[in-house]
């Protein structure tokens, strides 16, 4: 009998284990201290205390979560995405225990997790990649190499990953600062401030393709994800198919895509990213995540395809059951990443406790979350709290359930991105589908929309409760009795103020 | 009972007399508002469209929030008006600005020293929440006044930061900081 | 610019604006006193108090959902289903104002209205019918010719539906009280106590078909609903396809279900329902719904055809987009359909604040719900107040991960059926796919799943909560400091009594 | 601080004593409670081992329900049993059964007269909610002693309807109604 343990938290280890569960396993749960009465620890069968809330006394420790595996009789561990997914010597470990690790083999995560050496072997396997250095770089050699690339330059971190230790450089004389700032969060992030310079391809839209490989040399790819939508290089929505990727990309890219999964003898699930061209033709290899992505679902949605459940059945040697003719691209589905963080203000992070909420749902609508009416959002984790993912017959149906979605989805206490988003599923440049990963950043601001009148309503909404307000200040000091005042009290669900 | 309500620098005049009915600016119109979760949430009527509405209260303001859309609303009278004029002549006694947490993190880096003259969208300093480094900017020209923290240094929400004063000594009226921009803080702009 | 007014409330409200809201339209929403705070009234765009709480002064009103048509500007009206859902009078109504009647037309309402009526078109047309009487009876003609047909026997109200004014009669000597029953609900909820006789024919199951017209004379069906889970005549559960159901069944069903819609100038989205012989080859026509159905996800999950979105197009004179030869059926869906009612009490109705709500979400699970937090759930509405749909690959995995689903689904404050579909989907019946319309109420009782050591558990629970309640009480005769109870206070996401 | 909780006539003895650990029918076992909601919702770890549980308290009973299961306990120490003694004594003065209303509805029949001799599992009375019609049964053969409703009446849940008293002068001891029937007060059977 099969018992996976989640190496993870928030939305990826509640999706873990519902995946597990459809699949009649058994789950272990672990958790940090602030994190003792999160979701994933009430889904889970078992959960166990690993550590204090920073991830690096926690989710990050190695041993704790052995020992959890250990005790609990585990069989399977699922490291999610983040924390140890992408950690060799954690894939390592777990084989080394005697247990299977859901993802890829150990010799694949190292062969990828470093940009500079991932970059090498797929030159090697024919996969075109980006103009730039290959090699970890002094500081000097920063400065020297980068003029020569031209400028914007990216200075990115070799362990990096979600744009962290990241740096756009357009003017030789921000090099200095920037390149201290990537090494710092490189350092900081990854325990390693090794980087390189690579030329930032300007009007290209980044379209990354999903492959799931079993352990007996099958490998398949399951289309692209649009993920051209980014802030500070961090994905903000999703699509699939992507807007810009004919059938005849699609088979391009998906065989570039197998043809680095199999140079470096990659199974389970991984994405590589690619770089597309605004010619909308040519690509280049960025990276390939080495394990289960945060927006996987929107392909789910459209293949049919459970990625996670796969990933289960391949890590206990099954083989892969869907043949690469049988994929089908059916519909379009959009992910919108709901962070706790305030799109009115700098997306400032926000933390405190949901205080209300309520999620969409109804035909097409899924929802991937962590939270719930009384759940507390730390500072110490990631600020992407929830998923939203809609599937429509093609991609205008698939915003205006997406809209109406948005329209229904209630969370108070935080502040959060779906503002954002709203705005997002008004936009020329989103509905025609012509954005690159510049728009976001470069054309975009959190404006009213006009002409609705909202302003008069926002008026009306505040006087009468600053009305509410004074009479019950004035009923405080008036005696008690059947006042008509104290039948509109703030009591839930009663009438106000009138 | 008559209210001036400000909504971005557009005034609304409102008389709140009968239940369920409201003058806007010299209009009639019905209005049925219901508490949905006894805090935040609202349903509001106006002549039959219905809004589901995100209200917040602080610090005297109204947040109201649209279907995404998000306004301020300051509410008063003549009385509450000055009491309102007065809070703020205390806070610009600070200085040229106080800048606050915008939430709590952890301090990175403090990039002034008191006695330092700061130009206006200069960083001060760099705090990290959420695995994000935050730049924080100084809002106006001044002079460092008092720092408070150091690097490695955990910030609540709301803590003063730094203390800003004026370049030069000003005459309340001409310190054009907004009471908006106090009361936010110092909006960082995300590292570049 | 079409605007929809739907006329209903809850769970299928909510449906009607979501699809509503897909396609652009603006809604209309019309509410009693007592639902003034409902989700319905939240999500649309408008609405309007026609009533007080009782139906009779307020969803049955045509003439005042007439006036809020009028003066909102709604160009179409839909029913959803109850209230005046099959009202032959309202579609002629609707029609008579100039607006578009978001159903079949009065004629087919007036021809399947009548069960005593339909039966007679069902045979002229060819369509399979159950022994029985076919017309109205005077009380004599019951006492008389209820032993010919043979016990049990069913009383049934000719303008009847979903149980209400039926009765089941197993010895001569029960029948005087249950006719008088029976035309007593008949009257009352139908305000026509007209009944008639039919055989009950034992071990069937209760399997309908959906069918889909357009005004142009186009009419095909989207296969079978399982829908022999029922208590008290109520359907408890549905599933899509049905396990007894082959594909050449479903060739024999779905084309009498077509023949039968046409033969009353069916269009617009109606269920024709079977008895089908415990043989699993007889089906004899029971009725005609001429409305849109609670069960209706299930058929849009499998089929992929949003049904509510087609009634929409349908009533606007546009043709139907699917034929018959591309509607496949991919995967199985289970709907459970969650009422306010207690099973581990006679499911006695239970009304109430819900004071907290989690619903299950994630890949494969629609939740339609009229709920959220702070909701009062009133005793004068119908006790079904959410639906949870799932899809699955094939049964197996929909039954896994309707467990999984009803696993999350949290609802305090008021009693639900979630318990029972727990234990159904546990049930050895259930799962084998060999149940009849007898299954539920003569082979089930709500009892525990032994050998889980819940009862222990209960025990440790409560005894830590008493035990908290105790030094909460021996803390408030003891000075207020930095005690140790005050840190275990009953705060919301504290740590109890240790 | 040693307890008895009685669940579904199973006894355990529970030992709680220091914080984290409680003995159970001699066992040692790690627990962790925690509050979700502030209401009804609950995280245990017992062991390891994960719950969610909905629990009510209602007259010094938990009704927990783990899983859809629903268990009904009855915790005390020897104090807290006599009261609950003596509670019950003061429920069985009534009479052979207290009929409550077990939910808010509208009285359609009246089934009985004071005076009448009822069996057990008699209809009383016809209650309709929710668009259903209840039947209400008397759990316990006796004579009807009081009928609080009449037809067409609104009651809420709980009211006492109908009162039955015992057929003879019976000991209380002999009186077998248990106290959970009384409380949840005839439980009616769908019609037929």
């Amino acid at each position: 009998m099969q018992k996976v343990l989640i190496a993870n938290r928030g939305e990826i280890a509640v999706r873990i284990i519902r995946a597990a569960q459809e699949l009649g396993y058994p789950t272990v749960a672990v958790f940090s201290d602030v994190d003792r009465a999160a979701l994933h620890v009430r889904l889970a069968d078992e959960a166990y205390n690993i550590g204090p809330a920073p991830a690096s006394e926690s989710y990050l420790r190695i041993d704790r979560i052995l020992d959890v595996a250990k005790r609990s009789g585990a069989t399977m561990i699922h490291p999610g995405y983040g924390f140890l997914a992408e950690n060799q010597a954690f894939a390592q470990a777990v084989a080394d225990a005697g247990l299977s690790f859901v993802g890829p083999p150990p010799s694949a995560i190292y062969a990828m997790g470093d940009k500079v050496r991932s970059r090498q072997a797929m030159i090697a396997a024919g996969v075109p990649v980006v103009p730039g250095t290959s090699e970890g770089l002094t500081d000097e050699q920063v400065l020297a190499t980068a003029p020569g690339i031209g400028f914007p330059v990216l200075i990115k971190a070799s362990a990096g990953g979600g744009g962290k230790g990241m740096r756009r450089v357009d003017r030789a004389e921000d090099l200095q600062d920037a390149l201290a700032a990537a090494r710092r969060e490189a350092q900081k992030s990854f325990g390693d401030d090794t980087v390189y310079l690579e030329k930032l391809v300007e009007g290209a839209r980044h379209v990354e393709i999903q492959v799931l490989g079993d352990q007996h040399g099958h490998v398949i790819h399951l289309g692209e994800r649009e993920c051209s939508m980014q802030r500070r290089h961090q994905k903000v929505l999703e699509e699939c198919p992507s807007p810009a990727v004919t059938p005849e990309l699609r088979e391009r890219m998906g065989a570039a895509a197998v043809a680095a999964a199999k140079a470096v003898g990659y199974y389970s699930a991984g994405t590589c990213e690619f770089l597309l061209d605004g010619n909308g033709h040519d690509f280049y290899f960025l990276e390939m995540n080495t394990r289960l992505q945060v927006e996987h679902p929107v392909t789910e949605f459209v293949t049919g395809v459970d990625i996670v459940k796969h990933m289960l059945r391949i890590a206990l040697g099954r083989k892969l059951r869907v043949k690469q003719e049988d994929v089908e691209w059916v519909g379009h589905a959009i992910e919108c990443r709901i962070n706790a963080e305030d799109p009115y203000n700098h997306f400032l992070p926000s933390t405190g406790r949901v205080t209300s909420l309520q999620e969409p749902s109804g035909p097409g609508v899924r929802v991937d979350s962590a939270l719930y009416e009384g759940f507390d959002v730390s500072l110490y984790y990631d600020p992407m709290v929830a998923k939203l993912i809609v599937r429509g017959q093609n991609r205008p149906d698939a915003i205006l359930r997406m809209r109406r979605a948005l329209a229904e989805y209630r969370i108070a206490g935080i502040r959060t991105t779906i503002p954002l988003h709203q705005r997002l599923m008004d936009m020329t440049q989103f509905i025609s589908g012509f954005y690159d990963t510049s728009y976001l950043e470069q054309h975009f601001t959190m404006t009213h929309v006009e002409g609705r009148g909202f302003d008069r309503i926002a008026a009306i909404t505040a006087t009468l409760l600053a009305h509410q307000h004074r009479s019950d200040a004035i009923n405080r000091l008036a005696p008690v009795g059947d006042s008509e005042w104290k039948r509109f009290g703030r009591r839930q669900g009663m009438r106000v103020s009138l | 009972m008559k209210y001036k309500a400000t909504v971005d620098q557009r005034d609304f005049t409102l008389d709140v007399d009968r239940p369920g009915e409201l003058i806007v600016d010299g209009e009639n119109v019905s209005v049925d508002l219901m508490s949905i979760d006894g805090e935040n949430l609202y349903s509001l009527l106006v002549d039959g469209v219905s809004y589901d509405l995100h209200v917040e209260r602080r610090e005297g303001l109204y947040t109201v929030i649209i279907e995404g859309d998000r306004y301020t609303v300051d509410v008063g009278d003549a009385h509450l008006k000055e009491l309102i004029a007065m809070s703020r002549r205390g806070h610009e006694e600070h200085g040229g600005a106080v800048i606050k947490a915008p939430m709590p993190g952890l301090v990175v880096k403090v990039l002034v020293a008191p006695g330092d003259a700061v130009a206006a969208d200069q960083p001060v300093a760099i705090l990290e929440a959420m695995k994000m480094e935050n730049e924080l900017r100084n809002p106006a020209v001044g002079i460092v006044k008092q720092v408070n923290i150091v690097p490695g240094q955990t910030v609540n929400m709301d803590d003063v930061l730094i203390v800003v004063a004026p370049p030069e000594v000003e005459t309340v009226d001409s310190a054009s900081t907004s009471p908006a921009a106090v009361d936010v803080a110092a909006p960082p702009e995300p590292a570049s």
